[in-house]
């Protein structure tokens, strides 16, 4: 340090940091809402990190199972069966030079994959990744989610709107056909389980479903087929509401060339790619929230339970193929590399139920429900824009409404 | 009623379809051939890009004239026995591949290899240049070494400039009466 | 000048440059853009025998605007050649250029008689690698794939380009 | 009052308007370099101009300058997805005219390669047809068995796509050795192949109400337009060259030709044009298992003076190919060359009923209307 000279500033500073120091701790200690703000601020960071890092994975593994479904490898070459090209693709894309078409409407172009990105990440604030992992438990999650998710149809239509193509204008068009519509359904059958509950809050929801029995608690399970119905409105539409195939019309290749992105190049257009992967994380999320029990674990050390037989069944099951795989495919080719790999994973799988059991059970309902939307989307065709409306408006809804309503009957009885 | 049983047969159909892919998934082998590693045997009869040899050649240029988009150019000098190609270029970027001046040649000088893997970065690479240049150059026991003297050098570009080694033996299925 | 090449001996960017050109040669995504023949052998390629994904190539994109690699397969025409330049100026750098086929090439079985083809892509856009072949198979796609990736980890600074537009420009095959 | 003539004025102001929109020519579904000026009112097609000649290769100008020989790598790239049969009715038709005689043999080989090629070209038809609507997977599985039929020609003439295999007066080369049992070998899983293709695709529901009772192609209707082929067919007309004026070998042989049924909705549907494909290659494995069995041994080439001229006059033939009937109408002078050459492309013809039946339809079944009639612009734009 210098010794301070007789200059007129320079004191004035260090007067100034020494006041900060001297009273910052009993500032904060008086005003604990900031040190929550900054914890909640880094914690928001690394869910941010974490949804990113879900992204790069979701889309190595998509490519992977797409490819396997189809007799094929996949990504192979970069890296140990290409899991490199989880990084490789990213880097790419934000080195890409980025375009805006000079017809477009430039301020909304910019922005368009920005809200898109921003709504659909806002979502996980009311995600509840454990009993104590929750970013911000609102009394009114659910309707946030609904809500604030809504804010990407802006986005969406912004985006084709701006881009002045007119692959881009129908897209924006089906856009706001579709997502507007499915809305309701998801709605309706979100509000089947908020009756249950009789709260608004995700926590509450989960918490609701904890209990001794396991799987017997959860919202799937009550009143047999009424619930799983509700489930099966819940997830059609929601595939719908995320743009997915076979629900996919807004980025229909076959048909519009690439739909509201069609103009859109390198980091921009990533941002639409992320969203769409962070929302079929916020559908399977909300559902497994909703219906699948949320962080709650399966109690699968009591015996002869229904968890009991289903997770050790489950179990049994994965070890007969795993050795079915390796007998038959991997050892014939000696690719001891996969048989390792494969191991650790179900090692990793087992500790993470061991240690941090509520977040890993809450990852792994998720996860499992976003591979059936893979599972879809390799398999289906895409339904016409009116079949699509007719699917909606005549069979989801009407579904939906008769499961409130008997949703509904049953509360009063029960109660 | 059609109402019911179109959202039934939706459903069944599409788990239907689920099973199969997932049958693929879980039991069916990937058939990929990962082709820098391993690669397909190619039949014995396949087409791959043309080789001449300019020492069997008689320069009777029925190559060239049975050739639909006259890829092949042959220059030939000298008389009686000292009758030799000078020049004998295959413009592979216009041939269409399609074995007519195999058919036609009666010497099997030209003929098909096993070789595909030609892609190269610079449009000259792509005329294979068999011939043996002029006459003084070389000895004709130096003839038989594999040919392209006159090849310009296309630099570090790794082009093939070189013909392609035909395989050993070569396949006298690729001849035709 | 002098300033690029102070850099030139840089070992950071050099490495950054080389990871650039890594990820750049590992991830093309090519334009779905058939023309003729040699397009359905480039279908061929995607699918399950030879599988383009493995190169992280598979990715193919309806749109210009998102994709790397142009894959001229099969003949351009006159008509389809203003097309495909103006796709070609769609693309955002880096951008590359494969020309697959003899059409492409060179106009290949049209080259003589047809007075309708466009004699060799790289009259309109730079090409950055020719694979010969009417059609070329599958595999020998894939070699031409692997060595515009080789070209492209060879790129010495990241935004330079190694092709240029008519830039060799031959006289014909004899004949006619 | 005021408030309601503004509302009145309003309304005017906001009169909707029709929108043109280009399809292709780079477009992932138009199949090529096929340009669609659609005009549409919303998500309806108004009205339809397929604009062409973004692949013309002057291929009958070409055959001027050519002997006939040499012709013959050009037939390969019309429709490039059949180029077996493409060669065959070139053969055929210079055959006919210069009254070659075709050795038993090679009589065999070419159905047997022509069926082959039929249902390679279906695959792909059937495939890329599933990837208009939407499914990736099964045009894998599609391709996949089509590797299979490429190898066997491949190993046979040793091209994949340009086959150039046959010739005036028979084929180019024998059977390699061990080929029978290896198209034996191909065809025994295939039928299972097919029932696979049809519980993942054909009876899918989604699948079914995206096709059935769309773009109907009435019988009356499609025969002024010149549809033929599978198209035709599937509308109910069994007009099939192979059975109704047989030519080569096709009156020894037992196969059904496969018409629209209607099964799903209307008969002429684009879920019959797909059926009626699925179908036909049963019908070709029919075919090629009696070649097989009927396989005589013998000469496959028959010899041809070395400048080869057949006699002064012109020919039309036409052959049943994958897409429908290509037909060559040839013209010689008595020189080597010929003096005219004209083609009929089943794809050229069958794609002129576009704008007739793609009126009030949505944008989503003009790609399947498309995908369904199975066009090549190699042989569109010839």
């Amino acid at each position: 340090m210098q010794p301070v000279t007789a200059s007129v500033g320079a004191p004035d500073l260090k007067d100034r940091l020494d006041v900060l120091l001297t009273y910052l701790p009993s500032f904060l200690s008086s005003h604990g809402e900031i040190v929550s703000a900054v914890f909640l601020l880094i914690v928001a960071l690394a869910v941010l990190l974490g949804v990113s890092v879900y992204v790069c994975l979701a889309v190595w593994l998509e490519r992977k199972i797409s490819a396997d479904m189809q007799d094929r490898l996949g990504p192979m070459r970069v890296g140990w069966h290409g899991v490199v090209q989880m990084l490789v693709d990213p880097v790419k894309l934000a080195l890409k030079e980025d375009l805006c078409p000079g017809a477009a409407d430039r301020p909304f172009f910019m922005l368009a994959p920005f809200v898109v990105l921003a709504a659909s990440f806002a979502t996980f604030a009311v995600m509840p990744f454990s009993a104590a992992f929750i970013l911000a438990d609102l009394d009114i999650g659910v309707l946030y989610v609904a809500s604030v998710g809504a804010g990407v149809l802006v986005g969406l239509v912004m985006a084709g709107w701006a881009s002045n193509n007119k692959w881009a204008l129908f897209s924006a068009i089906r856009t706001i056909a579709m997502l507007v519509s499915y809305e309701i359904p998801v709605g309706l059958s979100i509000v089947t389980v908020v009756m249950m509950v009789g709260s608004l809050s995700t926590q509450k929801i989960v918490l609701a479903q904890l209990s001794d029995a396991g799987m017997a608690g959860w919202h799937l399970f009550r009143f047999p087929p009424v619930f799983m119905v509700s489930f099966l409105v819940f997830f059609i539409a929601g595939l719908a509401e995320v743009n997915r195939t076979p629900f996919d019309l807004a980025e229909a290749d076959s048909e519009l060339v690439a739909g509201f992105h069609t103009e859109y190049s390198g980091m921009r257009w990533s941002f639409f790619f992320l969203a769409e992967y962070a929302d079929m994380l916020i559908v399977s999320m909300l559902g497994t929230v909703l219906y699948l029990g949320g962080w709650a674990p399966l109690t699968v050390t009591r015996p002869l339970t229904i968890d009991f037989w289903v997770f050790w069944g489950m179990a049994a099951l994965l070890a007969w193929y795993l050795h079915w795989l390796w007998t038959r495919i991997y050892l014939p080719r000696g690719e001891y590399g996969l048989i390792v790999v494969q191991t650790a994973i179900l090692i990793a799988i087992a500790l993470a139920l061991l240690v941090v059991p509520s977040l890993a059970w809450f990852l792994i309902k998720s996860l499992a429900l976003i591979f059936v939307m893979m599972w879809l989307r390799w398999t289906l065709p895409r339904p016409r824009i009116d079949q699509l409306m007719y699917l909606c408006w005549k069979v989801l809804i009407p579904v939906a409404f008769v499961n409130l309503f008997v949703v509904g009957v049953m509360r009063l009885y029960w109660r | 009623m059609q109402y019911v049983e179109d959202i039934f047969r939706t459903l069944l159909t599409c788990a239907q379809g689920m099973r199969i892919t997932m049958r693929h998934l879980l039991f069916t082998d990937n058939i990929t051939v990962q082709y820098p590693d391993h690669k397909r045997v190619l039949p014995e009869r396949f087409r791959g890009v043309l080789h001449a040899d300019s020492t069997k050649c008689t320069g009777c240029t029925l190559c060239a004239r049975a050739c639909p988009v006259n890829c092949i150019i042959i220059e030939f000098e000298g008389k009686g026995k000292d009758r030799r190609v000078a020049r004998f270029e295959i413009d592979i970027s216009t041939c269409m591949w399609c074995g007519l001046c195999v058919e036609a040649c009666r010497e099997s000088a030209i003929e098909t290899t096993l070789e595909y893997e030609i892609s190269c970065y610079v449009q000259d690479d792509m005329r294979l240049k068999f011939g043996l240049g002029p006459k003084k150059e070389q000895l004709p026991a130096e003839r038989a070494e594999p040919p392209a003297p006159q090849a310009p050098s296309s630099g570090q570009t790794g082009g093939p400039s070189t013909p392609p080694e035909s395989p050993g033996g070569s396949a006298p299925g690729g001849q035709q009466p | 000048m002098t300033l690029q090449n102070r850099f030139e001996d840089n070992v950071i960017l050099t490495t950054v440059d080389a990871a650039i050109n890594y990820c750049r040669a590992s991830s093309l995504w090519p334009m779905t853009f058939g023309l003729a023949c040699c397009a359905i052998e480039m279908m061929a390629t995607g699918m399950a025998r030879y599988d383009l994904a493995r190169f992280g190539a598979e990715v193919f994109r309806p749109s210009p605007r998102q994709s790397d690699l142009m894959i001229v397969a099969g003949t351009v025409s006159l008509k389809m050649a203003t097309r495909l330049k103006t796709l070609y100026d769609q693309m955002p750098e880096p951008r590359y250029v494969m020309s697959l086929g003899s059409c492409a090439n060179r106009g290949g079985p049209y080259y003589l008689y047809g007075y309708h083809v466009l004699k060799g892509v790289d009259r309109i856009v730079p090409v950055d690698v020719y694979v010969p072949g009417c059609p070329p198979i599958p595999e020998a796609l894939l070699d031409g794939l692997m060595k515009l990736q080789a070209r492209i980890r060879e790129e010495g600074r990241h935004f330079r380009r190694l092709a240029k537009v008519g830039g060799e420009t031959q006289e014909g095959p004899k004949g006619a | 009052m005021s408030g309601i003539v503004d509302q009145v004025q309003r309304q005017k102001a906001l009169k909707t308007d029709r929108m043109t929109i280009n399809m292709g020519p780079q477009h992932p579904s138009t199949h090529g370099v096929l340009r669609l000026l659609v005009t549409t009112d919303g998500e309806i097609v108004d009205h339809v101009e397929p604009v062409i000649g973004y692949l013309h290769r002057c291929k009958e100008k070409i055959a001027e300058n050519l002997p006939y020989y040499q012709f013959m790598p050009y037939t390969d790239r019309l429709d490039y997805l059949a180029g077996m049969n493409n060669n065959w009715a070139w053969a055929m038709a210079v055959e006919k005219l210069a009254g070659v005689k075709v050795p038993e043999r090679a009589e065999y080989i070419r159905v047997m390669f022509g069926e082959l090629n039929r249902i390679a070209s279906h695959l792909v038809a059937v495939g890329t047809f599933g990837l208009d609507l939407g499914t990736f997977t099964p045009v894998l599985y599609c391709f996949h068995e089509r590797e299979k039929i490429l190898d066997l020609f491949e190993a046979t003439c040793g091209a994949r796509l340009t086959y150039n295999y046959y010739r005036i007066g028979g084929v180019a080369k024998d059977l390699p050795d061990g080929l029978v049992t290896k198209i034996r070998e191909f065809l025994d899983p295939f039928e299972k192949r097919i029932d696979e293709l049809n519980t993942l695709l054909s009876e899918n529901h989604i699948f079914v109400r995206r096709t059935a009772n769309v773009g109907v192609f009435p019988p009356a209707l499609a025969l002024d337009y010149g549809v033929t082929g599978p198209s035709l067919r599937a509308s109910g007309v069994p007009h099939d060259l192979r059975r109704a004026a047989p030519y080569s070998i096709y009156d020894r042989f037992k196969f059904e030709v496969v018409v629209g049924r209607g099964e799903k909705g209307t008969v002429g549907d684009t879920w019959d044009r797909y059926d009626c494909r699925v179908r036909e290659m049963s019908e070709s494995v029919k075919i090629v298992r009696q070649c097989l069995d009927g396989l005589p041994d013998g000469e496959v080439r028959t010899k041809l003076p070395a400048v080869f001229k057949p006699p002064k006059g012109h020919v039309l033939f036409k052959a049943e190919n994958p897409k429908g009937e290509l037909g060559y109408y040839v013209v010689s002078d008595g020189s080597p060359k010929p003096s005219r050459v004209h083609i009929r492309g089943p794809s050229f013809c069958n794609l002129s009923i576009i704008p007739a039946v793609c009126r009030g339809v949505m944008l989503a079944d003009l790609v399947a209307i498309l995908g369904s009639i199975d066009i090549v612009l190699g042989e569109v734009d010839r």
